[in-house]
């Protein structure tokens, strides 16, 4: 299947701080169908920032072809994607990886949905499709501050939505976690995204549950040929086995690989 | 008399039957399957597969890469399965292709080295092997072997005489003087030579202060080292009688001629693989075209067309 | 105790009292009359001019610049008016500003540095030298005695014996091992290190089918060598205890910052310059404004950052 | 005085076969009065091309303070620089370099004024002023083919104008010193630009007259500064006499510099 085609930008906006909503449109949106996935973005036609950058899938609407995708300008790349207007083209390779499982969730079970910063993102279309699923949803998002905060209207249309800040500007004061603890927040299955730290207290916390985490890792090919991404696994954590994040994850089951 | 008709993208080197000159370089195509899932590997003119190493590695803790202006940074720490997984997995399956294979041999010391030489160069799917000599990643080994031409010598003789496949000798360009290096090895009885392997580079994160790469420093790749690729091909070819795979930092049908006319005998591609993962079945696509525009028989005819006499009739 | 209010981007090195840590890089300034029209070179940490040889030279045939991927080939051929035109037309106009003057020095044999060494460093506008030992461009000199470590160090300690000034030795990055080529020149004398040099590169025109340079190969430069530089600094500054003035695709301010956490005192910019005529004082504006945002007081503090245990408060 | 700055785009067009007519605007333009000088643009703010590339100033019109000039896609600069659309901005270096002496023509005599190829736009500027002095001009312009020729009609309303293609598709077959001869065209002064042969087939034709070529060569810094663009003078030529083309010149006098 051909994973690579220009794309077409169709809007672009301001989410909040640094953080901007781009929209896609193209036939390759098709393929995108798992939450969780991701694509792989070139952010122009120019040599000196060669590599492709990783975007997470934030919502697919496949009648119109459209896809979103929600990041915050970090460095040279996503600056220069900041700049793309309606009509412009961009080079796109993906679907890449393998997403959150929503068949793990059974109809009518909760959903536990956490998210910090840029990794909330993904969670969006995640939500989307355990609800049509059957399945309940709550959104935790935590955030550095207020300025930061994005989506929680959205989030809010699906299911329940506690937001963080970890300076106390908005919402819980504290991290997911603690909003967690706070609120009693009681779930059959956890799916999650954010920082490395975040992580691997969700993972503690939700040792040997169904729970599920997608990891970050810097990558060159995003396909699995280049070695760049791999982790560690749990039963193995200092010997030769290993995980691709690009291919094998970049969502993985609490306990399987090293975070 | 025009060749017009006839293929005009073959290559004979040793070993080495090469539909056209194109090549996917070692570390950048893993050992082919995910590729596979792009294009029928049958297009490429051969394949080099990933370092191949005695026992199974696991390579450097993350993060492994790093951009930088026009190239990147890879301190992978040649990550493989090991000789056993190589031969019981990755050569099986390649060997359903109709496509050379060329296996990369790494090592830490000149034992490993000979055994996983030995026991590749038997495999009936192996082609030729790719000594990697230069591989600046791993600390244990690899930056010797590639910067002193005696030691280097010294292994390629010793490759060269459990091998029963002809022997690519891959070079580092972090030498002194890459003509020394490539003569020793030429008289060490290389069948042909590789270059360039990696530039030792870095980059360090302005905001914790640590490079960027866990390893510290890693392998620059990409367009950013190609005039340095271009300079010690042209250099070495007219120094040696043997063939040279030339590589680093093509991206581009036109790149592939400027390599050639350095005097390449064949391209391999390795980071641009990363960009746009059609790159080489695409770059195969477009050579006819180009040979037509510099009015160009046969591919071979461009070997070297940088200091040699033309020779073809223009 | 900030020392917010004083000067924070002074640097002291041998003979160098730098009002902050950016200078043009040789070769890319000429003798500064050039720049002088767009801004007041009084505002730069020092000025390296352009190297000089005992005679007048003209140096390599045209075209003598190429352009590459994030970089630049050149081979200018050390053209320069020579030791007696420097003394007597370049040196006398510089001597109006309030800047540090370095002054390059090459030759094609150790007679032709030592004569050129000895007079630029009597005179009163030279504060320090910067022994060229890495031009790769000269067919006559240069890549031997910046590639073998006791040519170099001989080189150094005959210049050292009759120069009043302290002697930067500026290294060629086209060598196996740069910390042995460090080494070797600190033993001899080096009062400080300049690096890095150009690699040495090629590009070639397709339909010529020659090389773009008149000379064939010359000396890459520009952002595509920078992890290189970082590379070699952070590599050298840990094993020598002399300081290092770095250079090598220093662009932003950001690069400045990299630059000197991998171990650089001071800063040089090249190629840069032809891309932006303000570039050095542009960046020497940010730079203040950049240490508010990494929460540094004074520019020192960045000094080897990447290797040092953090000194400075955070 | 400021030497560089953005000026924006006015517009630009197709002219001939890979020939645009780029039209640029700024304050910048005030400096731009003496013809033969050019300028030195970066074609965008990526580091991939990272030189700037040297144009001719082709005409000024200091009252709207638009600066126009006219360049062939010779490679990844031009051709990016081709991609330029109205209202977008081009960091400009310039003016620099020496033009063409206007003022060694004098009112009431002929010049003659002879361009190759992309060599043709700095005559245009040129022509004016000799105009607006009282000069009589004769316009020579050769071009390869007929799919090459540009601005016949625009020199035409300045004065009379030859065309010569090497083919002969178009005007006079052959070179434009084929096209002087056959037309005998007599001068007092002659100013040129073009292809390198043509500026060496002029100097003989013109040796010891007042005559003035415009040299082309690749450029690190265009301002004096790297010693990229120097070439010997005719009174030394193998010694280290040399002139500098982005400062010396790009216009010297017939005899002053070897070609
Ligand atoms: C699977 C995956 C999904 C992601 N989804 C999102 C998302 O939905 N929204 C979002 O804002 N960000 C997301 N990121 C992070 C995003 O890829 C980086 O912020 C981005 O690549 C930074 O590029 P830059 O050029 O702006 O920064 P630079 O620092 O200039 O980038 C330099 C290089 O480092 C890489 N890099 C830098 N930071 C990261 C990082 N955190 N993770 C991986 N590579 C990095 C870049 O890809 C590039 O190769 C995701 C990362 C991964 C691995
Ligand atoms: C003083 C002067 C005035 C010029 N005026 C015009 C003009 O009015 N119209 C026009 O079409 N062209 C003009 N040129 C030529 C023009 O500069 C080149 O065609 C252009 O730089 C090519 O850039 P590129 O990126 O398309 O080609 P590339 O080949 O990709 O360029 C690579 C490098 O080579 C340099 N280069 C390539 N060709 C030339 C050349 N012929 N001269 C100088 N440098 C070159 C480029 O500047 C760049 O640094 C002029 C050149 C000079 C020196
Ligand atoms: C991620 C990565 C991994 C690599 N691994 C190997 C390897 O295992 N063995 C080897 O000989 N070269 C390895 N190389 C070097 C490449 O084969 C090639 O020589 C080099 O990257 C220059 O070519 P390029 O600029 O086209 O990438 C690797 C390069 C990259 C970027
Ligand atoms: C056009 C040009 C001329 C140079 N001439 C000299 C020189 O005369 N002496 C010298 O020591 N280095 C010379 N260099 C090297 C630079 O000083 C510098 O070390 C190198 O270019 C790397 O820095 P950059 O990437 O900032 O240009 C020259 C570089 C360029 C581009
Ligand atoms: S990014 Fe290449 S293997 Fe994962
Ligand atoms: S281009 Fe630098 S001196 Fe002329």
């Amino acid at each position: 299947m051909q994973k690579q085609a220009m794309l077409k930008v169709e809007s672009q906006r301001l989410v909040a701080d640094r953080i901007y909503e781009l929209i896609l449109s193209g036939e390759q949106v098709k393929q995108m169908v798992n939450p969780g996935q991701f694509v792989h973005l070139k952010t122009g036609s120019f040599d000196d920032l060669l590599l492709r950058r990783p975007l997470s899938i934030c919502d697919v609407d496949s009648s119109t072809e459209t896809l979103k995708m929600i990041y915050r300008v970090e460095g040279k790349g996503t600056e220069r994607l900041s700049h793309k207007k309606s009509g412009d083209e961009i080079d796109l390779l993906g679907p890449l990886g393998t997403g959150f499982p929503v068949e793990e969730a059974q109809p009518g079970e909760t959903a536990l949905l956490v998210g910090g910063g840029i990794g909330v993102p993904p969670l969006y279309y995640l939500s989307k499709q355990l609800i049509s699923r059957g399945v309940r949803v709550i959104h935790v998002l935590g955030f550095q501050s207020k300025k930061d905060v994005f989506y929680e209207e959205e989030f809010k249309q699906l299911g329940d939505t506690y937001i963080a800040t970890v300076d106390g500007t908005y919402g819980t004061n504290g991290f997911v976690t603690d909003a967690i603890a706070r609120m009693e927040l009681q779930s059959d299955i956890v799916y999650s995204c954010g920082p490395t730290p975040m992580l691997r207290a969700l993972s503690d916390l939700y040792k040997g549950k169904r729970a599920y985490v997608s990891l970050e890792e810097r990558m060159g090919c995003g396909i699995g040929a280049c070695f760049a991404c791999v982790c560690h696994t749990e039963d193995d954590p200092t010997g030769t086995s290993y995980r691709k994040v690009c291919t094998d994850g970049p969502v993985f089951k609490v306990g399987e690989v090293v975070i | 008399m025009s060749r017009l008709n006839t293929n005009r993208l073959n290559i004979e080197l040793p070993g080495l039957s090469l539909k056209n000159p194109i090549m996917p370089a070692s570390g950048c195509f893993g050992f082919g399957a995910e590729y596979a899932e792009f294009y029928n590997l049958d297009l490429l003119g051969a394949i080099m597969i990933k370092a191949t190493t005695a026992e199974a590695r696991f390579g450097n803790p993350t993060p492994r890469v790093a951009e930088t202006t026009a190239g990147m940074l890879n301190a992978i720490g040649l990550q493989n399965p090991g000789l056993e997984g190589v031969l019981t997995k990755e050569l099986p399956r390649l060997s359903q292709y109709d496509v050379p294979i060329i296996a990369n041999v790494a090592g830490a010391q000149m034992e490993d080295y000979v055994e996983v030489a030995r026991e590749l160069s038997q495999s009936p799917t192996v082609a030729a092997l790719e000594l990697n000599i230069s591989c600046p990643n791993v600390k244990q080994g690899g930056i010797a072997f590639g910067t002193v031409p005696e030691v280097a010598a010294e292994l390629t003789s010793a490759v060269k005489q459990v091998s029963t496949k002809p022997v690519y000798v891959k070079l580092s360009p972090n030498v002194s003087d890459i003509v020394e290096m490539a003569k020793a090895v030429e008289a060490a009885g290389a069948d042909g030579l590789s270059m360039i392997n990696t530039l030792l580079g870095m980059r360090i994160d302005l905001k914790s202060r640590k490079p960027i790469l866990a390893n510290g420093a890693g392998g620059l790749s990409g367009p950013a080292i190609k005039p340095v690729a271009i300079r010690m091909i042209h250099q070495v070819s007219q120094a040696v009688s043997i063939p040279i795979i030339g590589m680093g930092g093509v991206q581009t049908v036109d790149d592939v001629i400027e390599m050639m006319l350095a005097g390449a005998s064949a391209v391999a591609i390795g980071t641009a693989n990363f960009v746009d993962p059609y790159i080489c079945p695409n770059i195969i696509k477009e050579l006819p075209n180009k040979l037509d525009e510099l009015g160009i028989d046969h591919i071979t005819d461009l070997i070297g067309g940088s200091w040699k006499e033309l020779c073809s009739v223009r």
